[in-house]
């Protein structure tokens, strides 16, 4: 299905809104602002955006500890994120959740999670519901390489298969998890070829290449509408920024030539040379678009600081629904 | 009225939640007795599951935060386990953690306790430690008129909760009589299944039937035992219990789980740090619990750790001085 | 490496062993005097004692609720054996485990399992520990065809492989799990394609031929021993009775026909044909040898029958180690 | 004597044990501050593990089965939820399921507990499940002095030993002075971190430091606090605390767990069961624990949540009526 111009610079536009959002969210955080811990989503945004543009508002995904991006790229609202974020009471979770459990079930945002591997059954669950409300819905689960060795992959994926669930299965192959590199703790280099196990089709994808991963994830989307069951879908993809952003920033873990390489792939650049090249842009078009989206941030930011802080007290309601 | 086992009450529940709603749907690990549902509800409402719990333990969850209401029965708790990380870090604060956006209702039922010479693995109580893990109701019904009305409340509860039925009475033949128009039980409501003003015995799931019997026993020697049954331990009725307590002034409390942080501690704590229950107490609570011990294979070794009618006899003795 | 004629002679004596064992195991539960459930192995009996005739003493295994046949197959003693199904104070443990229990840390028998897909991490770490200990020695995980859709099977194959543990996955794949068929819950007919998912050779053989079995074993524990790592290995069988025999045995859910068909295939007349054939055996010497059996699990019985009952208050020891 | 910190004296405990014996080897989600023991023991010693914590966990019970000793280091007890069937089935069990034949040397640790606004899944303080599971011994240490006493008695105890560090006390730069000589705290035994005589306040972990704020604040006031440090959850070291108990005739216990079925419950049970102890007692025992919530992200009302000084004066107040 090809994408309408209006789509394409849609797709610009959210891919900036998440790097601009986590950058300026790391800001906050190091200034103080921002409490915990923040997990970038910088390097990977072409993913989330490639994806979720093949779903509709009624589609469900769930998310990962890098939940900001997915989130974004559903159609959350960035003010309401910030808010979360500054652990207000206006945030999407009225602070109880913070950057790790951001959700919007309103636009099929099913949370984001702290427990790696832990939405790929969720989202199984999302899709059995999609399944059997008869709707065509679809439902998605990211999650990183590293999650691919918990057991949560493993059952989900069998058992999406069995069942022939509308569900793609995204892996983030950024080759780290944390502190520890996929060399030395993935036994397979391409995800993409435990879908054997479960009978289903498994791709990879150049995941620094939204186009690449639109065409991957509309292929799927298409395939699990029409009732023929799940998909896997590894992005090749890397990470730029540290795993997470805290008060007291660790040492990076992995090779400093290694870093240097991911921005010499950048997601954004690359796609905006695509947009340029096919005139479907120009650079003003695209610095315009930077603007505006530099100016939403500053506004989400805006409103997470002069939005009211919880009540100690709050912290008793929403255990139980009424 | 009729006369129903445990089982049938719960099947009873099952079918009438079902025609009622829907949304309902079970996840199970192996069919057992859900088979009878097909024929009504298809296979589709009554599925079958691979072994892997955690997969489906999640659906379940990700399901009823998309619009359905299921009933997960992986079959013992000893075996689900290995979906307790679902358990513990989605079914029970992914409604507080998303700030109450989303409701999650489901029943993960699973069956409970010893007696059948399965060995530890096969043989636990765990209830204690979903006490301690906030988020979730938790219901153990010792009957069949409390399983089916409870079971019916816990499938319209808009929360997940979870509901473990004893392995023994889930097995008994032993029947109820049931109003035979429409019924429900509260969630949150004790229920004093015998009154008496000398001793009050609190008894959980199974262990009520053992309370019972040593009021038989000890009501022809002249003592007259109250026996109050919790039914929900979250949310537990409190009241109710230090009511009990403050009438007769002396407490007993049976509880198969291994004895330390066991719901009995929790209700003596919570009987003993209410100054006016506190007051009233004539003797220190006392607690009828497993031994801490993985509960053994071997008959002669299992029936000395799970509390029986003597044990509870032994224990109204001690706190009647 | 060929099998001498002792040896072959050896594996038979093993299988029917097993086979009596079971047998009078589920006639002496119904007659009330095994309390509990207990899994037969019959049917099955060339998966363990292929494998195990490739294995020392010294190697570990690790088994299932269905662990009988393994137990014999690793050389426990069929006395200590009964008495712990009887509960009594002289079996294995002491009557704190049953049939599902035994365990004979003597000859590297690491325990059956309650727990489905349990045994598989126990066994990586039995392996872990040979691999570190530098003796050569390896660990085999038997488990069934429903315990390879536990999250428990995935992390082990991958942990496996990336340390190239000396470690060999037995599949026992039966096509039931309890009430499940395997085509109403598994994605893959062929388990064993599923050792693509982390790198490791991946082999299905018939489970009911005995000489197959051992072969595909021994080459998997050459390679193990070699440090060339783990080997996921798939026996087709078929369990001949119920899922467990109880003291109220549910009906079988599986297709009459189906049923019919296992005897067919039967794993002893297999190899007893075999044996006669190659004049390693006589119809007689075999008989005789049955006959032996017989005897022995007679023996079995009647010690265990003679067996003191432990007093309830042992309920309370070995639950700390001193 | 050096100070060291928290962290600073686990390191020296493990360095000392694994020199001591070379079956100690790790097994890790990430290296973490163990990175500093490769250059010394090698990466076969110090492992890092995909994130398949149900694996590696059950690898180092099958290791400690064949011989080895591990201390298995998942990180954040709540990720370990993943690996709950290896802990509850395995780990807890087979000791005991086995007839004792075989002895499964291990360490399990696992930070636990809140503060960091790190939200439900990543602060929580589920001792009370582990304490509810027979079969394992649990260590809760609240000072780097006990920290490497008692793992260096967790190593070389004989039987899986659980071992809970509290995220913030991990995490904290304040140093205690230790020994240079080599010495072990003993499994089991509780310690009075201050004595007094008008009230005892048993305290678990990071909260010791809020109870003997508490006490130094109250002291000026005329009142006479002793704290008592259990350590040790399992086993328990009742003797102490029902002897402080009785000394003071009254009792605040604080954990931070959720409130119900805590290990304060336990203690709660402990104490008032325990005729003695009951009959010394002048005001009913109060339990200062987390309300039965997941733990909220904001720190407003994560701080609300977590027991703190001032509701540790505030149960003081009300147990001296
Ligand atoms: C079950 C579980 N184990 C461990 C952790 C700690 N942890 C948080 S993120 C992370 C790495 C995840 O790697 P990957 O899945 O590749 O995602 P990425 O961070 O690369 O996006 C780990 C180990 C966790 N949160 N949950
Ligand atoms: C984790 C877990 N889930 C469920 C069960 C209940 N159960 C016991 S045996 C069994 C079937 C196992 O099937 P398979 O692995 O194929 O072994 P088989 O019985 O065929 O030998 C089930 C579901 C269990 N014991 N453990
Ligand atoms: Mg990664
Ligand atoms: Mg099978």
């Amino acid at each position: 299905m090809a994408l309408e111009p209006g789509q394409l610079l849609d797709m610009y536009r959210t891919m900036v809104t998440i790097r601009t959002f986590d950058r300026r969210a790391a800001d906050e955080l190091h200034a103080g602002n921002i409490p915990g811990a923040v997990h970038s989503y910088i390097g990977q945004e072409a993913v989330a955006v490639g994806v979720c543009s093949a779903l509709r508002r009624e589609d469900r995904i769930t998310s990962t500890h890098r939940g900001h991006g997915h989130t974004i790229a559903k159609g959350a609202d960035i003010k309401f994120m910030m808010a979360e974020l500054f652990g207000r009471s206006n945030g999407y979770c009225h602070g109880k959740g913070g950057s790790m459990h951001i959700a919007d079930f309103s636009v099929g945002m099913l949370g984001a999670n702290g427990i790696v591997g832990a939405g790929l059954p969720l989202a199984t669950g999302a899709a059995l519901a999609a399944q059997m409300e008869g709707g065509g819905g679809v439902a998605v689960s990211f999650f990183g390489d590293g999650a691919s060795n918990e057991g949560s992959f493993h059952g989900s994926l069998n058992l999406a298969s069995i069942w022939k669930l509308p569900v793609l299965y995204v892996c983030e192959n950024n080759r780290w998890a944390s502190g520890n590199s996929a060399a030395a703790t993935q036994s397979v280099e391409d995800i993409s070829v435990r879908a054997v196990s479960y009978n289903l089709p498994g791709v990879t994808v150049d995941g620094t290449d939204v186009l690449a991963v639109y065409e991957a994830a509309e292929q799927a989307v298409r395939r699990a509408r029409n009732g023929e069951g799940p998909t896997l879908v590894e992005c090749k993809t890397y990470r730029w920024r540290l795993h997470a952003e805290q008060r007291n920033d660790p040492p990076d873990p992995r090779p400093q030539e290694e870093i240097d390489l991911g921005p010499q792939h950048d997601p954004i650049a690359t796609f905006a040379g695509h947009l340029t090249q096919q005139g479907v842009a120009t650079e003003e078009s695209l610095k315009q678009i930077d603007g505006e989206v530099a100016a939403a941030v500053d506004e989400a930011i805006d409103f997470a600081k002069a939005s009211p802080f919880p009540k100690p007290e709050d912290a008793l309601t929403d255990v139980f629904a009424p | 009225m009729r006369e129903v086992t445990y089982v049938e009450a719960l099947m009873e529940a099952f079918t009438e939640e079902m025609r009622r709603d829907d949304k309902v749907f079970h996840l199970c690990g192996n069919h057992g007795p859900l088979a009878a549902l097909i024929p009504e509800f298809g296979e589709e409402r009554v599925r079958a599951c691979p072994i892997s719990e955690e997969a489906y333990v999640g659906a379940g969850i990700g399901a009823a935060g998309s619009g359905f209401r299921p009933i997960i029965s992986p079959g013992m708790m000893t075996f689900a386990f290995t979906a307790m990380d679902q358990i513990v870090n989605q079914m029970a604060k992914i409604h507080y953690m998303f700030g109450g956006q989303a409701a999650f209702p489901l029943v993960f039922r699973a069956s409970t306790g010893g007696g059948r010479s399965a060995a530890a693995q096969h043989s636990q109580s765990p209830h204690p430690m979903f006490m301690n893990l906030a988020g979730l109701k938790l219901i153990m019904p010792s009957t069949p008129y409390d399983a089916k009305g409870l079971m019916k409340s816990a499938i319209r509860d808009n929360n997940p909760v979870v509901f473990f039925e004893d392995q023994i009475l889930a097995a008994s033949p032993t029947k109820q009589e049931i109003p035979d128009e429409e019924y429900t039980v509260p969630i949150g409501v004790a229920d004093v299944k015998r009154h008496g003003s000398d001793v009050t015995v609190i008894a959980i799931s199974k262990m009520v039937s053992q309370a019972l019997a040593a009021a038989e026993e000890l009501a022809g020697q002249g003592i007259d035992v109250e026996v109050v049954d919790p039914r929900t331990l979250v949310p537990m009725d409190v009241p109710a219990l230090r009511a009990s307590v403050q009438k007769t002034g002396r407490v007993v409390i049976v509880d198969e789980a291994c004895l330390t942080c066991s719901a009995a501690a929790e209700i003596s704590a919570l009987i003993t740090e209410d100054p006016a229950t506190f007051r009233a107490l004539k003797a220190p609570p006392k607690r009828v619990c497993s031994p801490d011990v993985p509960i053994p294979y071997s008959p002669i070794m299992e029936q000395f750790c799970l509390p029986d009618k003597d044990n509870v006899i032994q224990g109204i003795r001690e706190v009647l001085g």
